[in-house]
């Protein structure tokens, strides 16, 4: 499609599966289960298709815009970062977002384009990609390409990226982005972890951030997961000129400092307040105060990183704690695939109208423990005679003959005189078979 | 006007749709997302939301697959003749009673509110109800009972709520609590009853005499009256048996019946085919115990034959193979396995085999046919034939899962009389008189009683007994149930009714009309040997260093019914008790501690010079491990109870019973502090008219309070001040009980108690 | 009046997104693109369908096993840990594994059974369990219940614990199961750091972890993910001994120090190497040896921390680039509940046993449409008359049922002899009220 989503539709995600109003939410015993509980959490679902949709965003063609730059098409101008209008990051020069689609592997990225530059040393730009592109830290977003472009009309700086849809700057989420997120001390914790460990990663690497503020930190998921974004561009403009890397380096503390610091400030109503009358606990202004120091001139991670030691283990277990969620959510929607396809198998081989009158499918036949499995499974009714449908049962049902195991269970036959006795296994051989002739 | 319509209708067309150009994809290409095909808009609610419900089946404990279906499964999965890898699954019976209507979601049941229910102690109003309300429910009388211990031990525990009958029950807390069922089962056959108490007439010091024991069990049984009893003293010695042990008959297992058997059968390793038939574990019991009782019997008397007389079936065995060999042997059992007619080598000839009762199982059980092809030219055939008909049947029934489908069908399947004849060589049985003929003695047979197995659910099992008893006063014969300490008269019909899912005969008594009308006889009936009351009788030699510190009692000192003795008891532990404890500290004691019978002492109270003196200090040996001798408590030292070692007068368990026993049955009155709990470890039930406990006059409140404190403060004797002494205790019970007559001759007796 | 096409029935929402680019898994080549990197990595998927089956499978009856014990039911024993069989670890107990499922919740739970001993105090059990239920960290794995129980025919203890399907003892994964995995430089800081992360969290509780060794550490899922398990049962079983925590915690370094030396010393092929000879850095050799200082008997955390700082970001990185990893995969399972809800549903009308004698199941009956429809989506049958299951048809047509579009169908009779015309809203409707009337 040329435009998506189609400009009269939005998606109406109340109506998806919409979640019990809260006063229904009565506490449940252990064994109790509702529907939602058997899916992925409505909020984070919600979040991956809106990330979905703006990684499949596709406007009108039209303005300004070329339809492919270099090894990128399908170029989409993004905004967020217009409000703040920091301009003097990029050494003065104007600079503008797009998601791009990659010719080279159909991925989306994130182009930043520096207007009218004037570069004439390609070494220029083929060091800082080498250096750049090489630092490999969870915290700073990847720069996949750099290139000189005159697609643009001018001869613009393009830095290339991985995309992070939705990614907001730490600025939008606490400040602009509804809903606002608050500043706590745990988020400072985290953001302060992750930093380090960007900073560790870039040093390490022979570089420095230089432009490190809450425009150019990204918030890329829960939980307070952040990342540089923006590395790279600005070594390029700095051209030829002397360059003091250490004094970078220190320079970067400074700034992880009063980016910290300016967060924090935020948590109460005053307004310019030193490091001392900040509302955070004593081991946090004393990493201000270490970070902002202007006559330490010798900062390095392994110091500073004392200073927080105990935070990091904090980091390291909500981190594992989050990926072990992220997993069992995802081992959930597996399986549902995955039963969705077997009951696809199962109504492909049940029901058929041949099989009416097919001696197979009479009580007698091979056939007959689907007829009656199925049942087993849709058809059931309470101890009180009501039909119901119990979710839970059916996906235990399912699962197991997905998975095939040896339990065995009893098909009874609608007359109530006779049973089956079959293993699931023996139910998935029968189901699979059956399915495979008929659709050979 | 040939096909046209004239008036012009606006025709309807289905949408064309372009969907895109989507290639088909299968169903197995897991690497197709199934997001790939995206959603139309929508602004209703999708059809895929589901309704605010609640899922309570996780959780739900599944009903297990019963064996009956199991069984005949494994038989009838055939293969298909045309493709070689289809089976076909054979349709085999549901039993819509015990699993409910088809693709039922089972009911939640949370097994920790069922533990807290258990636990608060609190009796259901219908737990004696015997009768389902709905089909296929197990009434409560039939259900798993309760722990009579729970948390503080059974002395609290309100037995008279499970029994209205004037019959004792026995209590599940010990160990082999199956083997209860059996034992009550013969307790209601006069002659087997009549024989047993009988035999406690003469002195027998043999060690594990079941037959003593059952004798005193009985003769417990039937002073109690409806209280409560236990087969301790009988299941010890029952434990100490070689050959019980050998069969897997005992068990120190709290748990139920089926899991027993299931540890037995895994200890055999017994490979059982689904076909093969294994005799229960009560069934072997059964037929363990009888041979076990003929054995005693002759062992102190060769000639006499009253139980063999009573149960024992003569049975000729004869093989025969087409090779012309021919074997004879002719033997005796005392059970009879009742197997299907089938299964004897009857064909059942044009009678429906769903209309017959025991009758053609039993007479087919009695002679049998059977031929097995040993090769593809002999045939061998087997025939056992039972040659006599024996007062008392006593059938074992063996029956498939299938098998007992058909018998349950037939309501009268449990005969509950017949009359039977031998009629050449072979046993004729028929529902009536008029069918039988012949110039044999015709005799009839009553049905005395049955143990039936009831199974849950779940699958645990239990035993319970159906008993048959002649009331004299009413001419009437009543039915009463017994499961564990729970017994219920109820009507003749519900007991023969065999039908229900859950209950299964094992054990089934027969008795001749006769038998069945004889009265029972108390052991009072006979003159009684009380020697043992004027002897010693020690198990080791005395040693030199030994000091006997009582003065046997003479003749001239015979007890009087009324005669006053001062008792005191000390036990040691043979096993700790068994407890289960949840997270939160909450304890249930499963199975209360095992104790052992240490020491015992009784003391003259008769006034005169030897007022106080002890007749009786008897230290009972213990061959088998003990985990505790609590010295402090018992007095009792490591060493003390051992043969070789004690420097004690150690006296055998049975020794020191006979003598209490003698002592009670004389009409004594006991006189000691905390005596209902002595008697219960002793395992004797004394009646409460001969009981004189001083725990129970000098109560505070509900607190009992200890025999020292009581010594000081009313006696002003420090007593027990070492371990404890059971002379010294048993005199102090003494004196404090005449300080009680004074206090209440007094009218003080308040007045020092608020004191 | 129908326009061509119906705009809203266009298939464009929910759909998944082009990768997002954190490349864990580097391609051939950019624009060589496997099935695998497109979608859900099959050995993820294997992994978890593995799991599955893992927490399904149920055992016979028979043998000596309890059907319950306690709250929980359906036990399978599991053997993974008999191969080592060190009987030391309980106190000379025997002890057995137990795969359980709750009646509490329904869940599986693993169920360590401490054979024959001699508890009678219950406050050693309540004790205990409220000091180790409230241990949380993410390298720990959690006690969920301890009790006494007779059921086993003795008196056992049992200790509860959450189950980590396939999970595999640290031994077993680098010496038993097939494949082997290789222990790395990398692994073995990781081990450290996450094993130090849960020493941490014990210590802190005021307990001590006691068991540890490689055969209870259990690696629970990659990249190398690795949590302490069977703690507690032990301390019941010490009863009122008189103890020494701070000594115990102390053993504590001692014996992860034992744990990191003899993993890497399996590195070469030499034996009883000292640490000196250990083929690993020289930092890690100063951690063995900060560990396995038998003089030194004041170790804590921070100062053994302060050892591997570096390290611990390496853990931070792995652990957010894999949340980022399965976040992703899982944004394009996200319609799969939605699917298998919506066949639930489907199947629990159709098919009934009662309606094959309801007049309005036949086919002058109001529910006709749905057994067409039924037949319509998954009894198709291509051009030659073979019978097909083709997925996107399924999922086309099961989408626009869902949303409940105004597209019309034609639905033909088995007898192919009549027709139905009928809009997906009006399918919807039927089926949705079908099947309100049928569960209510």
């Amino acid at each position: 499609p040329t435009i998506y989503p189609p400009p009269h539709s939005l998606l109406q995600y109340h109506l998806y599966a919409p979640d019990p109003p809260p006063h229904l939410k009565v506490p449940l015993k252990p064994n109790e289960q509702t529907p939602e509980s058997l899916f992925i959490p409505n909020d984070l679902r919600e979040e991956l298709v809106k990330r979905n949709l703006a990684s499949l965003q596709v406007f009108p063609l039209g303005g300004a815009t070329p339809t492919i730059v270099q090894d990128y098409f399908g170029l989409v101008p993004l905004d967020f970062n217009k409000s703040t209008g920091k301009k003097d990051s990029f050494q003065g020069h104007k600079n503008s977002l797009y998601k791009v689609f990659s010719n080279l592997d159909g991925k989306v990225y994130l182009l930043r384009r520096i207007h009218a530059v004037s570069i004439t040393d390609p070494a220029q730009i083929s060091s800082t990609f080498q250096a750049w592109s090489k630092v490999a830290s969870a915290n700073v977003v990847k720069l996949v390409d750099l290139f000189l472009t005159t697609k643009f009309g001018d001869s613009s700086l393009c830095a290339v990226y991985d995309y992070y849809p939705l990614a907001s700057s730490l600025y939008d989420t606490h400040f602009t982005c509804f809903p606002l997120v608050p500043i706590t001390q745990e988020l400072l914790w985290t953001y302060l972890v992750q930093l380090t460990n960007a900073i560790r990663a870039i040093h390490a690497s022979g570089l420095a951030v230089i432009n490190l503020d809450w425009d150019k930190v990204i918030v890329s998921g829960s939980p307070g997961r952040v990342k540089i974004s923006g590395c790279g561009a600005v070594d390029v403009l700095r051209g030829q000129e002397p360059f003091d890397l250490l004094a970078e380096q220190q320079r970067d503390f400074i700034k992880l400092g009063t980016l910290l610091k300016d967060l924090a400030s935020k948590m109460s109503s005053k307004k310019d307040s030193s490091v001392q009358d900040l509302v955070v606990d004593d081991d946090f202004k004393s990493v201000l105060q270490y970070l902002l120091n202007q006559d330490n001139s010798k900062k390095n991670i392994q110091q500073l990183t004392s200073l927080f030691q105990d935070r990091i283990f904090d980091v390291i277990n909500s981190s594992l704690t989050y990926t072990e969620y992220t997993e069992g959510v995802l081992s959930k929607e597996l399986e549902n695939g995955r039963l969705f396809r077997l009951m696809c198998k199962l109504n492909c081989v049940y029901g058929r109208m041949e099989s009416r009158i097919d001696v197979n499918w009479s009580e007698s036949g091979t056939k007959f423990p689907i007829t009656l499995f199925y049942d087993y499974v849709f058809h059931q009714i309470d101890t009180s005679g009501k039909n119901v449908l119990d979710l839970t049962h059916v996906l235990r049902c399912l699962n197991k003959l997905d998975a095939g195991v040896s339990e065995k269970i009893v098909l009874t036959t609608p007359d109530e005189m006779n049973c089956i006795m079959i293993s699931y296994k023996e139910l998935r051989d029968l189901i699979d078979s059956t399915f495979r002739s008929l659709t050979q | 006007s040939t096909s046209f319509t004239s008036t012009p209708e606006i025709w309807e067309y289905p949408d064309f749709v372009d969907d895109g150009d989507v290639p088909s994809v299968s169903v197995d290409d897991y690497g197709y997302p199934l997001s790939s095909v995206g959603m139309p808009y929508y602004s209703q609610k999708l059809l895929s939301a589901w309704n605010n419900v609640v899922f309570r089946s996780p959780g739900t404990i599944p009903m297990p697959i019963d064996t009956s279906i199991q069984s005949s499964a494994k038989m009838q999965v055939s293969k298909n003749g045309s493709s070689p890898d289809v089976k076909t699954y054979a349709l085999m019976h549901y039993d819509k009673n015990k699993f409910g209507p088809r693709n039922t979601l089972q009911p939640y049941i949370c097994l920790r509110d069922v533990r807290k229910r258990i636990a608060s102690g609190t009796i259901p109003d219908d737990v004696l109800r015997y009768k389902p309300l709905k089909e296929g429910e197990i009434p409560p009388a039939y259900g798993k009972l309760q722990l009579s211990h729970g948390r503080y031990g059974s002395d609290n525990f309100d037995f008279q709520a499970f029994n209205k009958t004037p019959f004792s029950t026995l209590d599940t807390d010990g160990d082999n609590t199956y083997t209860n069922a059996v034992l009550q089962l013969y307790r209601f056959v006069p002659e087997v009853f009549n024989f047993v108490v009988g035999c406690l007439k003469n002195e027998n010091f043999e060690s594990n005499s079941l037959l003593t024991e059952l004798g005193y069990l009985y003769d417990m049984i039937d002073r109690s009256k409806g209280t409560v009893c236990r087969s301790t003293n009988f299941q010890s010695s029952l434990n100490s048996i070689e050959k019980a042990k050998e069969l897997g008959l005992t068990t120190t297992f709290p748990n139920d019946l089926q899991m027993l058997e299931r540890l037995n059968i895994a200890k055999e390793k017994i490979s059982t085919g689904p076909e093969r038939l294994q005799r229960s574990l009560g069934q072997k019991f059964n037929e363990f115990l009888l041979t076990r009782l003929i054995e005693e019997e002759a062992g102190r008397d060769a000639n006499s034959m009253v139980l063999k007389e009573l149960f024992g079936f003569q049975l000729d065995s004869i093989v025969r193979s087409s090779s012309q060999h021919y074997e004879k042997s002719t033997s005796t059992v005392l059970t009879l396995t009742l197997l299907s007619p089938a299964r004897n080598g009857f064909k059942s000839v044009g009678k429906r085999s769903g209309n017959q009762t025991i009758l053609p199982y039993l007479e087919s059980s009695m002679k049998r046919v059977k031929h097995i092809n040993n090769s593809k030219l002999e045939t061998v055939g087997y025939e056992r034939t039972v040659k006599n008909l024996p007062p008392i049947l006593s059938l074992n029934i063996l029956l498939t899962d299938s098998e007992w489908n058909i018998a349950k069908s037939n309501r009268n399947w449990l005969a509950k009389d017949f009359y039977a004849t031998m009629s050449k060589d072979k046993a004729l049985l028929q529902p009536t008189l008029k069918d039988l003929k012949g110039n044999s003695p015709i005799f009839k047979y009553e049905l005395n009683g049955y143990v039936a197995k009831v199974t849950d659910n779940n699958c645990e099992s239990r035993l319970v007994t159906y008993a048959r008893k002649y009331d004299r006063a009413s001419d009437q014969f009543k039915w009463y149930m017994f499961n564990g300490y729970l017994a219920i008269e109820i009507e003749e019909e519900e007991a023969l009714d065999i039908s229900y899912w859950w209950k299964t005969p094992e054990m089934i008594i027969y008795c001749d009309a006769e038998e069945i009308r004889k009265p029972f006889f108390s052991v009072d009936t006979y003159p009684i040997n009380c020697d043992i009351l004027y002897r010693d009788h020690f198990a080791n030699k005395l040693k030199e260093s030994a000091k006997l510190e009582y003065k046997l009692l003479t003749k001239e000192e015979a007890p009087q019914p009324g005669s006053l003795v001062a008792i005191d008891a000390e036990f040691v532990i043979l096993n700790e008790e068994m407890s289960d404890i949840d997270c939160h500290g909450v304890k249930t004691i499963v199975k209360p501690k095992k104790t052992a019978l240490a020491r015992l002492s009784a003391i003259r109270c008769a006034d005169g010079p030897l007022f106080g003196v002890p007749f009786i200090d008897d230290y009972i040996f213990n061959e088998g491990p003990i985990e505790n001798y609590v010295t402090k408590y018992s007095g009792i030292s490591p060493g003390d109870l051992d043969l070789k070692t004690s420097s004690k007068p150690l006296v055998s368990r049975e020794v020191t019973y006979r003598k209490v026993w003698l002592l009670m049955q004389i009409g004594c009155v006991f006189v000691g502090h905390g005596l209902s709990n002595d008697f219960k470890h002793i395992n004797i039930n004394v009646p409460a008219a001969q009981i004189r406990d001083t725990a129970l006059y000098f109560l505070r409140g509900k607190r009992y309070l200890s025999l020292r404190y009581l010594a000081f403060a009313l006696l002003d004797r420090n007593i027990q001040e070492g371990n404890h002494d059971s002379i010294e205790d048993a005199y102090t019970a003494l004196i404090l009980y005449q300080k009680y007559l004074d206090l209440q001759k007094n009218g003080t007796l308040e007045h020092v108690l608020d004191r």
